[in-house]
């Protein structure tokens, strides 16, 4: 009879089964929410890395930044991208940078639009002579091949649509030898901004989400990327660094637990169906 | 004359291209190269044999990727793969539906799955709406694809072309609703989920094996012969990299800057 | 305050689905639908005005830019009727090349030749020069296991049965790595659901939940 | 006219830009019309970006019209289509809101399932099977505790383990795959010149 009950209990549909992990799910996550428990967030030298490339800008240097996103991954890269942002922008006020921003999607240009209006403090910079946001370019690849071989037609316009020939900083950029780091934020594959940026051999900076680090690794080892931030983690540490806590760390709790309980599923799922299969069912 | 710098990318370039013309003649003069058996493409008629049991139907996508940018050629062999799955779904009497995301795909995806009711011998099956188009946005490609697999619960679900993002709410969906699962792609990002969730998969290039395998052309056939003699070459490149900058020459690295 | 109660809404609407399929969610897969596209419209429009339409309007019709709106409007024959569809497929075309001419002419020098230029194995400490040796083997064994046409026997064999550990480890790399990514999308969720004012819908979305289990279930 | 209708008038189409574009990056000639074909590109793919627009809307007003289907929700589409489109044209701080407030939550959280289907698929990818299973959930865990803070604070043998995992052997077999990439992109330059790749103008 305990057999049986026993079998029953594990008989529990698959359907079933998935709604559990989604329950439990929600639980581990609201947990640290409610009550947050202040783990340590030890800062990694792959951050740290990124913000020395960053502060390491000489006087008066040229950043081309292109945001690559879109709205689905904000929680992961936007952290990291907030945090880019008002570095550099600090930077563009202490040593006169120049800060080109432009978008490869559509809600990208979006996104641009609302960190510098919202998260960068902007007050004593000029638009147009200190950074300015070139909008949406489309085309994929070939946007990125334009703005590195033809920086004029390319680019045509910024994001306002006045045409780039009023615009101070933007007239002696022709292609990317002008353009001294550059920086993207990617949810995806990284290899056509390797193909069209990397021969300029200059220092690329990457904002990444967290499963595309071990793809980009080919190229990080190799130094064609210079510096990364690896995901939410890599976002949270660099405001640490900066001093100024947003999203990042108010989410860094729930990321350890959650990797705890996926950790602790992943075990008990694994000796479950180990011995299962010695019983031989 | 050659812009310096580029001369020996140029030379790799040629090399690597005039391999694969030479395999790709070779086949073409009847001396085929035999591609090694690739799991996933033998399962396709047990796969589809799944679907006559339980008397459902089969699901195909490409993903998000289209035809303009980088990932085309994995788009193409999705859609190679398709044709043969729509040729087998014909023999079996099996109805397909191809969830499209790009409108310029829905005529491709159209005469795709038409030439292949036609050579499985049932041409009477295709109609028009076996191809749905779903909108742009991947975000709206997901929510029509999870919401059509929780209702229909299709026996079998396909997905070869240059995945992104979606696979995981494709595969996820489609594992829950019970369906038997085939995927490839070229594009790794997502690709450790295909391991974990579907029965037979195509890692990277074996999508390209699989798309010529199965169009059997030995033309196709022959650029894959064409692809692993580059690799070999590239290897031995590798290799004299290696050993050139181990014996302390810097030799390699000019070789590559020159 | 409007803001946090939306996002509830919008949650629960699209997270019904775990429990099982619902026209709330259908009605929130129709709405995102028809809000990308109305996005798409207007970003595309707009970025036709800035790039073509303006320069029209100010007179600059001979420009490269007018040939490529032809192709462009050639382009939208793809929506009329089969007769006309066949002239859509030059622009197509046209764009798939130049797409595939950028992917080709760049990929040689930053995926192939800049792969390869590995540092001396016998440079600095033993450690980082096992490292590239192994970096090395992973390279040539993984590479050996996307071969096709050769049977994989002798040497070619052993090497991509070692090729496969290193993917399995690289792969599983992958795997623990995109936990944090996949988390990041629901604890960015939670972080509003669980303070009030979202909580209350939240709240009425779990009776609900309750009362509809317990009818399955034949309580009442 | 059929004389048009020929497909290697599209193949042309596809193989000359091609082509130019690798003579140019190789030689360095004609650089400008090089950088104009990529100008072309960009208003190209905004036309085809709205042909995907035009489509699907005339495929829900159809549904509405022979009520086929599912239309009421086309229904829905249709309208929510219409009032976002209206307020980017009239009342622009209106579709400032809808766009921060309605269609961005809509579109992460249409898109954030993937957190439960991640679960999921390692709850089913837990059922080790063989070796290479086994292998690949190991790594899973010592990348989880190096990607979590906590990890790193339990014992600070994870974060070696981890970081290298992620540096020798992912690293091994990602530049692989980035060569096979490479060559697999080779491949269809090569096809394409022959006129084998056709597929992007519909079946044989």
């Amino acid at each position: 009879m305990a057999a049986e009950k026993k079998e029953k209990i594990i008989k529990i549909s698959s359907v079933n089964q998935d709604r559990i992990i989604f329950l439990l799910l929600f639980l581990v996550i609201a947990i640290p929410m409610i009550v947050p428990l202040g783990l340590p967030v030890p800062i990694s030298s792959t951050t740290s890395k990124f913000y020395d490339t960053v502060e390491g800008i000489q006087e008066g240097a040229t950043v081309l930044w292109c945001t690559s996103m879109g709205f689905s991954i904000w929680y992961n890269t936007g952290p990291g991208e907030i945090a880019t942002f008002r570095h550099i922008f600090r930077l563009v006020r202490e040593r006169h940078i120049k800060f080109i921003v432009f978008a490869e999607g559509a809600e990208d240009a979006a996104i641009d639009r609302r960190i510098i209006a919202e998260h960068c403090d902007t007050s004593g910079l000029t638009y147009g002579e200190d950074y300015v946001d070139l909008g949406w370019i489309p085309g994929g690849e070939a946007a990125l091949a334009g703005v590195v071989t033809d920086f004029q037609s390319t680019v045509e316009t910024d994001y306002k649509g006045t045409p780039i020939s009023q615009i101070p900083m933007l007239k002696d950029i022709k292609s990317g030898e002008e353009i001294d780091v550059f920086g993207f934020s990617s949810g995806s594959m990284i290899d056509r901004f390797m193909r069209q940026w990397a021969p300029f051999r200059k220092p690329i900076l990457l904002n990444m989400i967290a499963i595309g680090v071990p793809l980009c690794m080919p190229y990080i080892e190799k130094g064609m990327v210079t510096a990364y931030i690896n995901g939410q983690r890599g976002g949270a540490e660099y405001e640490k660094i900066l001093g100024q806590l947003g999203m990042g760390s108010s989410f860094i709790d729930a990321q350890s637990m959650v990797h705890l309980y996926i950790i602790i599923m992943i075990i008990v799922v694994a000796v479950w169906s180990i011995n299962r299969r010695k019983k031989g069912i | 004359m050659f812009v310096v710098g580029r001369r020996f990318e140029l030379i790799v370039f040629v090399v690597i291209c005039l391999t694969m013309y030479f395999f790709i003649e070779r086949a073409k003069r009847g001396k085929v190269p035999e591609i090694r058996p690739l799991p996933a493409l033998q399962a396709l008629d047990e796969g589809v044999g799944r679907a006559v049991e339980l008397g459902s139907s089969v699901h195909f996508t490409t993903g998000v990727s289209g035809l303009a940018d980088a990932f085309a050629p994995q788009t193409i062999a999705g859609l190679a793969i398709m044709n043969k799955v729509a040729k087998v779904c014909g023999e079996y009497a099996i109805p397909m539906r191809y969830t499209a995301c790009r409108s310029y795909m829905i005529p491709i995806a159209e005469d795709m799955i038409r030439s292949g009711y036609a050579f499985g011998g049932r041409p009477e099956m295709y109609s028009d709406d076996m191809v749905v188009y779903v909108g742009e946005a991947q975000t709206a490609f997901q929510a029509a694809v999870v919401s059509y697999l929780m209702d229909e619960k299709p026996a079998v679900n396909f997905m070869f072309g240059g995945v992104q993002a979606e696979a995981i709410q494709t595969l996820g969906a489609a594992a829950v609703a019970g369906c038997m699962q085939f995927a490839g792609t070229a594009r790794m990002f997502y690709f450790p989920f295909i391991l974990c969730l579907c029965d037979y998969s195509l890692i990277g290039e074996e999508l390209f094996a699989a798309a010529a395998a199965v169009s059997g052309e030995n033309i196709q056939l022959g650029t894959i012969r064409g692809q692993d003699v580059s690799k070999f070459l590239v290897l031995a490149l590798l290799i004299l990299g290696i050993i050139l900058t181990t014996a302390g020459t810097a030799l390699f690295k000019r070789l590559v800057g020159w | 305050m409007i803001e946090e109660i939306l996002l509830a809404i919008f949650c629960v609407m699209a997270w019904s689905i775990l429990y099982k399929p619902n026209p709330l969610f259908k009605i929130a897969e129709s709405m995102t639908v028809g809000l990308t596209l109305a996005f798409v419209i207007y970003t595309g429009i707009d970025v036709l005005n800035k790039r073509v339409f303006t320069p029209w309007s100010q007179g600059l019709w001979l420009t490269p830019i007018t040939i490529a709106a032809i192709l462009g409007f050639m382009s939208w024959t793809r929506l009329g009727g089969r007769n006309i569809q066949w002239i859509s497929r030059w622009p197509i075309a046209c764009l798939a090349g130049i797409g595939s001419g950028l992917a080709v002419r760049g990929c040689v020098g930053p995926q192939i030749l800049r792969q390869l230029t590995t540092s001396s194995l016998i440079a600095s400490d033993p450690l980082t020069d096992i490292n590239n040796l192994l970096i090395a083997v992973g390279v040539i064994t993984t590479v050996c296991h996307f071969t096709f046409s050769y049977k994989h026997k002798g040497i070619l064999g052993a090497s991509a049965k070692v090729g496969r550990i290193f993917m399995m480890m690289a792969f599983g790399t992958m795997l623990g790595s995109f936990i944090m990514t996949a988390m990041g999308y629901l604890i960015g969720h939670m972080f509003v659901l669980v303070k009030p004012p979202a909580l209350y819908v939240v709240a009425v979305a779990i009776v609900i939940l309750i009362v509809d289990v317990m009818h399955s279930k034949g309580v009442f | 006219m059929s004389v048009l209708r020929r497909r290697e008038i599209a193949i042309l189409f596809y193989v000359v830009p091609m082509l130019f574009l690798v003579f140019e990056y190789f030689t360095g000639i004609g650089s400008e019309s090089s950088s104009a074909l990529i100008g072309w590109a960009i208003i190209l793919s905004t036309f085809t970006y709205l042909i995907g627009g035009f489509a699907i809307f005339r495929l829900h007003i159809l549904n509405i019209a022979k009520q086929k289907g599912e239309w009421p929700y086309s229904v829905i589409l249709i309208t929510s289509f219409a009032l976002f489109l209206g307020l980017a044209y009239t009342y622009q701080p209106g579709y400032k809101w809808v766009l921060e407030n309605v269609y961005t939550p809509l579109t992460i959280i249409m898109f954030g399932f993937v957190g439960f289907y991640a679960a999921t698929a390692l709850f089913r990818g837990a059922r080790i099977r063989n070796f290479n299973a086994g292998l690949l959930i190991i790594c899973a865990i010592f990348l989880m505790l190096y990607n979590a803070p906590i990890g790193e604070a339990m014992w600070p043998g994870f974060k070696t383990i981890g970081g290298w995992l992620k540096d020798v052997p992912n690293t091994g077999v990602m530049r692989a795959v980035t060569i096979g990439v490479a060559i697999g992109i080779l491949a269809t330059f090569v096809r394409a010149l022959l006129g084998l790749e056709t597929s992007y103008l519909g079946g044989k």
